[in-house]
C-alpha cells in the first residue's frame, strides 16, 4: 500500500494497463506533455510526460483538436483490435463527439449481432466550483446513461479510480470515466499491485439505520461529512457511492432502502433526468413498500453555470444541502445553533 | 490494365452482376412488402463500387453508408446472409439486428455500413491506426456519398490520417445527388480538390462507370497506403438509376428524365461486358452464363432469406455489452 | 375547424409563421423538394413543394449536410435578427450538432448575461417501430432535458403540434420539438385560424379516479387505449399528456397523483434517465403523501433497436403494457380471458 | 496602405497597447488571485487582433475564442466590464455570468468568444447568413486558432458560407500552438491552402506582428464579402508570447526559448511605433502620450473592477431563458 492522489491512482492505473498489454494505447490532446498528469506514470504534472519515454509514440499518441475523428477512430481501432483509452480532458468536449459515442461506439456491437467488440475507455474530467463558466463546468454523465450500450464508472476515491480503470480498460466494452476534479485533490492508502473493481458493485462508505443516501461522484465526500456531522445529531446515516452509474447496483441501493426506509440522493448533475432522477424512480418502483418519507433529490439545479466565483458554489450539493435534505425526510427540525456543517 | 489476369476481369464482372441482381431483387421485395422499410441501391453505380473493392486486398477494412449492399458484396461477402438480413432473419449477416442500413461482415473485413450520412468515416480511420499501431499491414477504405462530403467528421479524419500517415482511402462516390439535393446546390469546390489543402493526394475518376479506371486509381492509392505513403481522397463520379430509396416517391422532379437516360446509356456492366468480349477475355457465351449463373446466386439468397426463421423475441435484449445482457430491464 | 393529419397540422403552423413574420426561415436538408412532406403547406409529399414558391430561396434554405454547421449558423442567425425554424428531419442526427445545442443553443443567453436572445425552433422526427433499425429510431429528448436552457416539445395530437409549434416560433427561447412518426397518421378537427397553446401546459387527455397515467409523445394514444379497456373492467383512469417536457406543469401531475394516488409513466424513451424517470421522481418527492402503490414506469427498455420486425416492436410501450402496468399498482389481477387490448 | 488617415493609424496602436496592458493586468491578477481560473492572454498577438478587428466596420459581427480579451477590446469594447467580467462582478459586461472565456459585448458586434474549441464558428456564419436573409450589408468574422482549424464543424461552415456566398471571413490566429502541441505535428498541409477545395481565396498573412499587413488582407477580404463575393480564409502568422494560460506551469519545454526571444525581437507595438514615428504619423512624445494614457485607461477599468460588487446569490437564476427562471427548481 501507499498514498496515491485520485489523479496519481488513474496515472497508475493507465501504466498498468499499458505494460499489461501492448494493445493498449493512449491518444488525445496534449497527452504526450503530460499536460492534466495522468500520463506522466501518476505523478503530477510537474514531472516529464514519461510514458512518452516509457511506451513511445506509438502508443501515446497527441491528436488533433478533432474530438469526433479521435473518439471515432478509437472506436474504429478498438473494432479491429487495439484497446485504446482516449483521453478528452474535459467532459465538457465529449458533446463534439456525441455521433461517434451514441451511433458507433454504442450501437455497433448489437447492431451487428455481435460481430464487433468495443474496448475502448473515455475519460475525462468534470470541472466545477471552479470558477471555469459554463463552457468548461458540466456534469454530462447522466445523457449517456440514457444510451444503452454504453457503460459509466463515477470512482470518488483514489483506490475506486485505480481499481475501477484497470476494470474499465480490460472490459470488452465501452466505458466512460468522468473524474469530478473536486476529488483530484483527494489521497488514500492504495495497493500497489494490479486489483480490478467489478463493474456494478456498490461501495458503503458508511453504515447506518435511519435513512439512505445515495452519493455520486464528488457529492460523495459531501455525503460522508454530512453524514458525520448528523450523527452527532443522533441521526444514523447511510451512505452508498454506486461507483459505477452503468450497471447501476440495484440490489444495493433497493437493499438499503429496504432498511432504512428513506433516501436522498445526491447528485452534481442537472436535476431534471440526471442520475437522481433514476434513482429516485428506480426506488420508487422497487422499495415503495419499505419507504417511510418522500425521496429527496439534492442535485445541482436546472441553470447553467455562472463564472462568478459569487454565485457559482451555492448550487451543487454539498454537505448542509445534503444534511436539510436528511433532516426533512427523517422529519427532523434544522438545528437552532450552528452546527459544525454551517460553519464550514 | 491489361496486366491483369482474365479471372480478376471475369470477377469483377460477376460482382457488378450480383450487386445489380441482388439490389434488383431487393428492389421487388420492397415494393412487395416482404422487406420492412426501405433499401437503397447501388444499381447504375456498380463499377464505382466493384472498382474500388477489388482493389483492397481480402484482408483490408472497409465501412460504408446507407446505400449499403453493393459494398459487402463487392467485398466477397456471400449473399444468402446479406439478403436474409434485409429480411430481418435470424440467419442475416447480423443475426436480423442490423437490417440494410447496417450490414456488416467482418470475415471480409466490412466493418459496418452506417445509417448516419457520414458517421463511418472516422471508424474507417481507426481501422487505419490499429493498422499502423500494429504494423500489421492492412488498408482500410471509407465509403461516403457526395452528400457526406459536407460533413465536418470527414476532415478531421482527413486531416489526422494525413498527420500520422495512415493507411486510408476515402471513397467518394459522387453520384451527383444527395436525396433531392443536387451535390453542384450544396458543394462548393471541388471534393477531390480538398484534398490538397489536407496534404494528401486527390484523384478524380470522372468515368466512374468504367471499373477499370475505379480499380486503376484505387489501387494506386491502396499501393501508397500499404507503403506508407498515407491516405488518399478519390472521387469517383458516378449515378444511381432508381430513387433514393426504393419506394420514395417524391413530388417534386430534381432530375431530369434526359440525364437518367444518358447515364442509363453507358451503363458499366454492359459496357464492361463488351470490352471482355472484344478484347477475347471472355466469350458471349461465358458472359450469358456468367449472368445465368449470378441470377441463380441471388435465387438461393432469396429463397436462403425466405426459409430462414426469424429470430427469437430474447435476441432483442442480448449483443448490447459482451458480458451480460444489462439491456434487459423493462 | 378541418381535419388535418398531425402532418399537416405541422406544415399549417410553420405556414402561419412564416406568413405572419418575414425573420422567419426554414432551413434543412431537402426542405425545397419537401421530402418530409411539412415544407408543403401541410399537404402530403405528394404535392409540390409548395413553400419554395410562396416564400422563395431566400427563405425557404436547402443545406448541406452538415448538422453541426446548420445547428450553429441557425443560432448565429437567431442572435443576430432572424427567427430560424431548422428541419432536421431525423431525431437520431441531432447528435451531430450536440456541441452546438449545448454550449451554444443552450448556454449563450445565460453565460453572456441576457444579451443573447435565441428564438430558434430545431424540428425532428422520431422514427420507431417501422424497422428503420438503431440509427433510425431514436427518441432522444431525456438527452435535452438534462440541458437547461432548451425548451422542449412532444405534440401527441395535430391540434397540440399546431398550436404548440406555432409557440414555439413565437418563443424569444431556443425549442426542439420532437415529432413521432406514429402520429403522422393521426387526424382531428383543428382550429385553422391562429392560436398558441403555451408552453408548459398539460392536456388531460381523459380524467379518472383511481390511477393517473402520465403518457409522452406516441405513448398517449397507447394510454388512452389502455384507458378506455379498463374502464370495461371498472378501472377509472386519468391520462395526462404533459405536452411540454421543458417547462413541465409539475403542478398538474402533482394535482393529479393528489387525487388517484397512484401513478404510471408511460414513455417511449429508453428507461435509464429518461422522461419517465423525472416524473417519477417528482411525484416521489412532492405527492409522496398521496401515493398508495410503487410508481411503474412503462419505457423502452435499455437495448438499442433491432431492425428485425419480428422483434422490435414488442420494446416500446403499448396499450397492452400500460394496462398491465395499472393493473399491477391498481393490485387488479390480470383478466384471465382475452380483452380487447390482448386480441389486438 | 498609406491612404489611411493618421487618426486610424494611431488608433490602431492604441487598441494594440490597450490589449498589451490588459493583458499584461490580467496575468498579474491571475497570480495575485484576484480573478479566480485562468485567461489567455493575447499578448504577442496584438497585430493579427487589431488588423482584423479594425478592418470591421462598428456594425460587423465577430466570435472569438478562449484566447478572449483581445477581440473584444479590438472592436472598441470599452476596458472596464471587459475587466470587471474577468473578476465576476456584477458590472461586467456579461453581469459576471461568462468571465474571462465567454466574453460577449453585443454593442459592438462581439457574439460571444467560445470556451469549446471551434465551437463559435458556426455562429458567426449564422450571423452572415442574417445579414444575408436581411440584406443589411453586415460582414461577420470568425477568430479561431490553428488548433481549431482541425475542428470540423469549421468546414462544415466554410462549406456553408461558399454555396451561399455569405458574407463571412475566418481567421485563423495561427500562432503555432494548440496548447502544448506545435501546430505542424497535428496540421496536415497547409491552413490557408483549405479554402481552395472549399471554393473560396485562401490567404496567408505571413507577418502576422505587422499590423498593417494584416489589416490589408482582412479589408480585402471584407470588401469582397460586403460586395457579395462571399467567404474568404484568412491564415495570420503569429505567436504568444506567454504560456497557453495564466498559471500554467508544464513540466515539459515544448517551445524552443531561442524561438521566443526571436519573436520577441519583432514585436508588434514597437515596430509599429517605430513605423508611426518614422513616417511621421505621430511623434515620439505623442508615443509616449499614447503609452500613459492607455495604461490610465487599463489602470481605471482595474479601479472599475475592484469596487464593483458582486452579483447578488439569485442571478445565478436568472436568464437561461427570456421569460422565467425555470431553471430554479433546486
Ligand atoms: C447525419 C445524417 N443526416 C441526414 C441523413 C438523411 N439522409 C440519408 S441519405 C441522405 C443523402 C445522402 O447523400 P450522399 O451522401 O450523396 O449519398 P447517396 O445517397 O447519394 O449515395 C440523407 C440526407 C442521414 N441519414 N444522416
Ligand atoms: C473542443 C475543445 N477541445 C479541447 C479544448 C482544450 N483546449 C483549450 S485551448 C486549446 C488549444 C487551442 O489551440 P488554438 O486553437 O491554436 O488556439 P490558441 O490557444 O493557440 O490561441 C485546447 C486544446 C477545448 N477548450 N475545447
Ligand atoms: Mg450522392
Ligand atoms: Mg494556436
Amino acid at each position: 500500500m501507499t498514498v496515491m492522489s485520485y489523479l496519481g491512482a488513474i496515472g497508475a492505473a493507465q501504466r498498468e494497463a499499458m505494460e499489461a498489454d501492448e494493445r493498449v494505447i493512449i491518444i488525445g490532446e496534449d497527452v504526450e506533455a503530460n499536460v492534466y498528469g495522468t500520463t506522466g506514470a501518476g505523478k503530477s504534472r510537474k514531472d516529464k510526460g514519461d510514458f512518452l519515454e516509457m511506451f513511445g509514440k506509438n502508443r501515446i499518441r497527441n491528436t488533433p483538436i478533432s474530438e469526433e475523428g479521435i473518439v471515432g477512430a478509437a472506436a474504429g481501432a478498438a473494432m479491429t483490435g487495439l484497446r485504446p483509452i482516449v483521453d478528452l480532458s474535459y467532459s465538457s468536449f465529449l458533446y463534439m463527439a456525441m455521433d461517434q459515442f451514441v451511433n458507433q461506439v454504442a450501437k455497433n456491437r448489437y447492431m451487428f449481432g455481435g460481430q464487433a467488440s468495443m474496448p475502448v475507455v473515455f475519460r475525462s474530467a468534470m470541472f466545477y466550483g471552479l470558477s471555469t463558466g459554463a463552457h468548461h463546468s458540466d456534469r454530462p454523465y447522466p445523457m449517456f446513461m440514457n444510451v444503452p450500450g454504453l457503460k459509466i464508472i463515477t470512482p470518488a476515491t483514489p483506490s475506486d479510480a485505480k481499481g475501477l480503470l484497470r476494470a474499465a480498460v480490460d472490459s470488452d466494452d465501452p466505458v466512460l470515466t468522468f473524474e469530478a476534479c473536486t476529488l483530484w485533490g483527494s489521497k488514500e492508502e492504495v495497493d500497489e499491485a494490479e486489483y480490478r473493481i467489478p463493474l456494478g458493485v456498490a461501495r458503503t462508505h458508511r453504515e447506518g439505520s435511519d435513512v439512505t443516501v445515495v452519493a455520486i461522484s464528488g457529492a460523495v465526500p459531501e455525503a460522508i461529512k454530512a453524514a458525520n456531522a448528523l450523527a452527532e445529531e443522533g441521526l444514523s446515516v447511510e451512505v452508498l457511492d454506486p461507483r459505477t452509474l452503468v450497471p447501476l447496483d440495484r440490489e444495493a441501493i433497493v437493499a438499503s432502502v429496504a432498511r432504512t426506509g428513506r433516501l436522498v440522493v445526491a447528485d452534481p448533475a442537472h436535476r431534471t433526468c440526471g442520475a437522481a432522477a433514476e434513482i429516485s424512480a428506480l426506488v420508487a418502483e422497487e422499495a415503495f413498500g419499505s419507504l417511510r418519507a418522500p425521496i429527496v433529490r439534492v442535485t445541482t439545479p436546472d441553470t447553467q453555470i455562472p463564472f462568478s466565483p459569487a454565485i457559482e458554489k451555492q448550487l451543487y450539493p454539498d454537505a448542509m444541502k445534503i444534511a436539510a435534505a436528511v433532516r426533512r425526510v427523517c422529519d427532523v427540525p434544522e438545528p437552532a445553533q450552528e452546527t459544525a456543517l454551517s460553519a464550514r | 490494365m491489361s496486366t491483369l489476369p482474365n479471372e480478376t476481369l471475369v470477377e469483377m464482372q460477376r460482382r457488378m452482376l450480383r450487386i445489380r441482381r441482388f439490389d434488383e431483387r431487393a428492389s421487388k421485395m420492397v415494393k412487395r412488402g416482404q422487406i420492412p422499410g426501405t433499401v437503397h441501391t447501388s444499381i447504375g453505380q456498380e463499377a464505382q463500387v466493384v472498382g474500388a473493392t477489388m482493389a483492397l486486398g481480402d484482408d483490408d477494412y472497409m465501412s460504408g453508408n446507407h446505400r449499403s449492399h453493393g459494398h459487402p458484396i463487392g467485398k466477397g461477402s456471400p449473399l444468402g446472409p446479406l439478403m436474409a438480413e434485409l429480411v430481418g432473419k435470424a440467419t442475416g449477416v447480423c443475426g436480423g439486428k442490423g437490417g440494410s442500413l447496417h450490414l456488416a461482415d467482418f470475415n471480409v473485413g466490412s466493418l459496418g455500413e452506417s445509417g448516419i450520412v457520414g458517421s463511418s468515416i472516422p471508424i474507417a480511420t481507426g481501422a487505419a491506426l490499429s493498422s499502423k499501431v500494429l504494423d500489421n499491414g492492412r488498408v482500410a477504405l471509407a465509403f461516403f456519398g457526395d452528400g457526406a462530403a459536407n460533413q465536418g467528421c470527414l476532415y478531421e479524419s482527413m486531416n489526422m490520417a494525413g498527420v500520422w500517415d495512415l493507411p486510408v482511402i476515402y471513397l467518394c462516390e459522387n453520384n451527383q445527388y444527395a436525396l433531392s439535393t443536387p451535390a453542384h446546390t450544396v458543394t462548393s469546390g471541388v471534393i477531390a480538390e480538398r484534398a490538397a489543402g489536407f496534404g494528401m493526394p486527390g484523384v478524380r475518376v470522372e468515368d466512374g462507370q468504367d471499373v477499370l479506371k475505379v480499380y486503376e486509381a484505387v489501387s494506386a492509392a491502396v499501393e501508397n497506403a500499404r507503403s506508407g505513403g498515407g491516405p488518399t481522397l478519390v472521387e469517383v463520379i458516378t449515378y444511381r438509376y432508381n430513387e433514393h430509396s426504393e419506394g420514395l416517391r417524391l413530388g417534386t422532379d430534381y432530375r431530369d428524365a434526359l440525364e437518367r437516360e444518358s447515364w442509363v446509356g453507358r451503363d458499366p456492366i454492359l459496357s464492361f461486358r463488351k470490352h471482355l468480349v472484344d478484347s477475347g477475355v471472355a466469350t458471349e457465351d461465358e458472359m450469358d452464363q456468367l449472368e445465368i449463373d449470378v441470377l441463380a446466386e441471388v435465387e438461393e439468397a432469396f429463397e436462403f432469406s425466405q426459409e430462414s426463421p426469424f429470430p427469437e423475441p430474447e435476441v432483442a435484449f442480448l449483443d448490447l455489452y459482451t458480458d451480460n445482457p444489462i439491456g434487459a430491464h423493462a
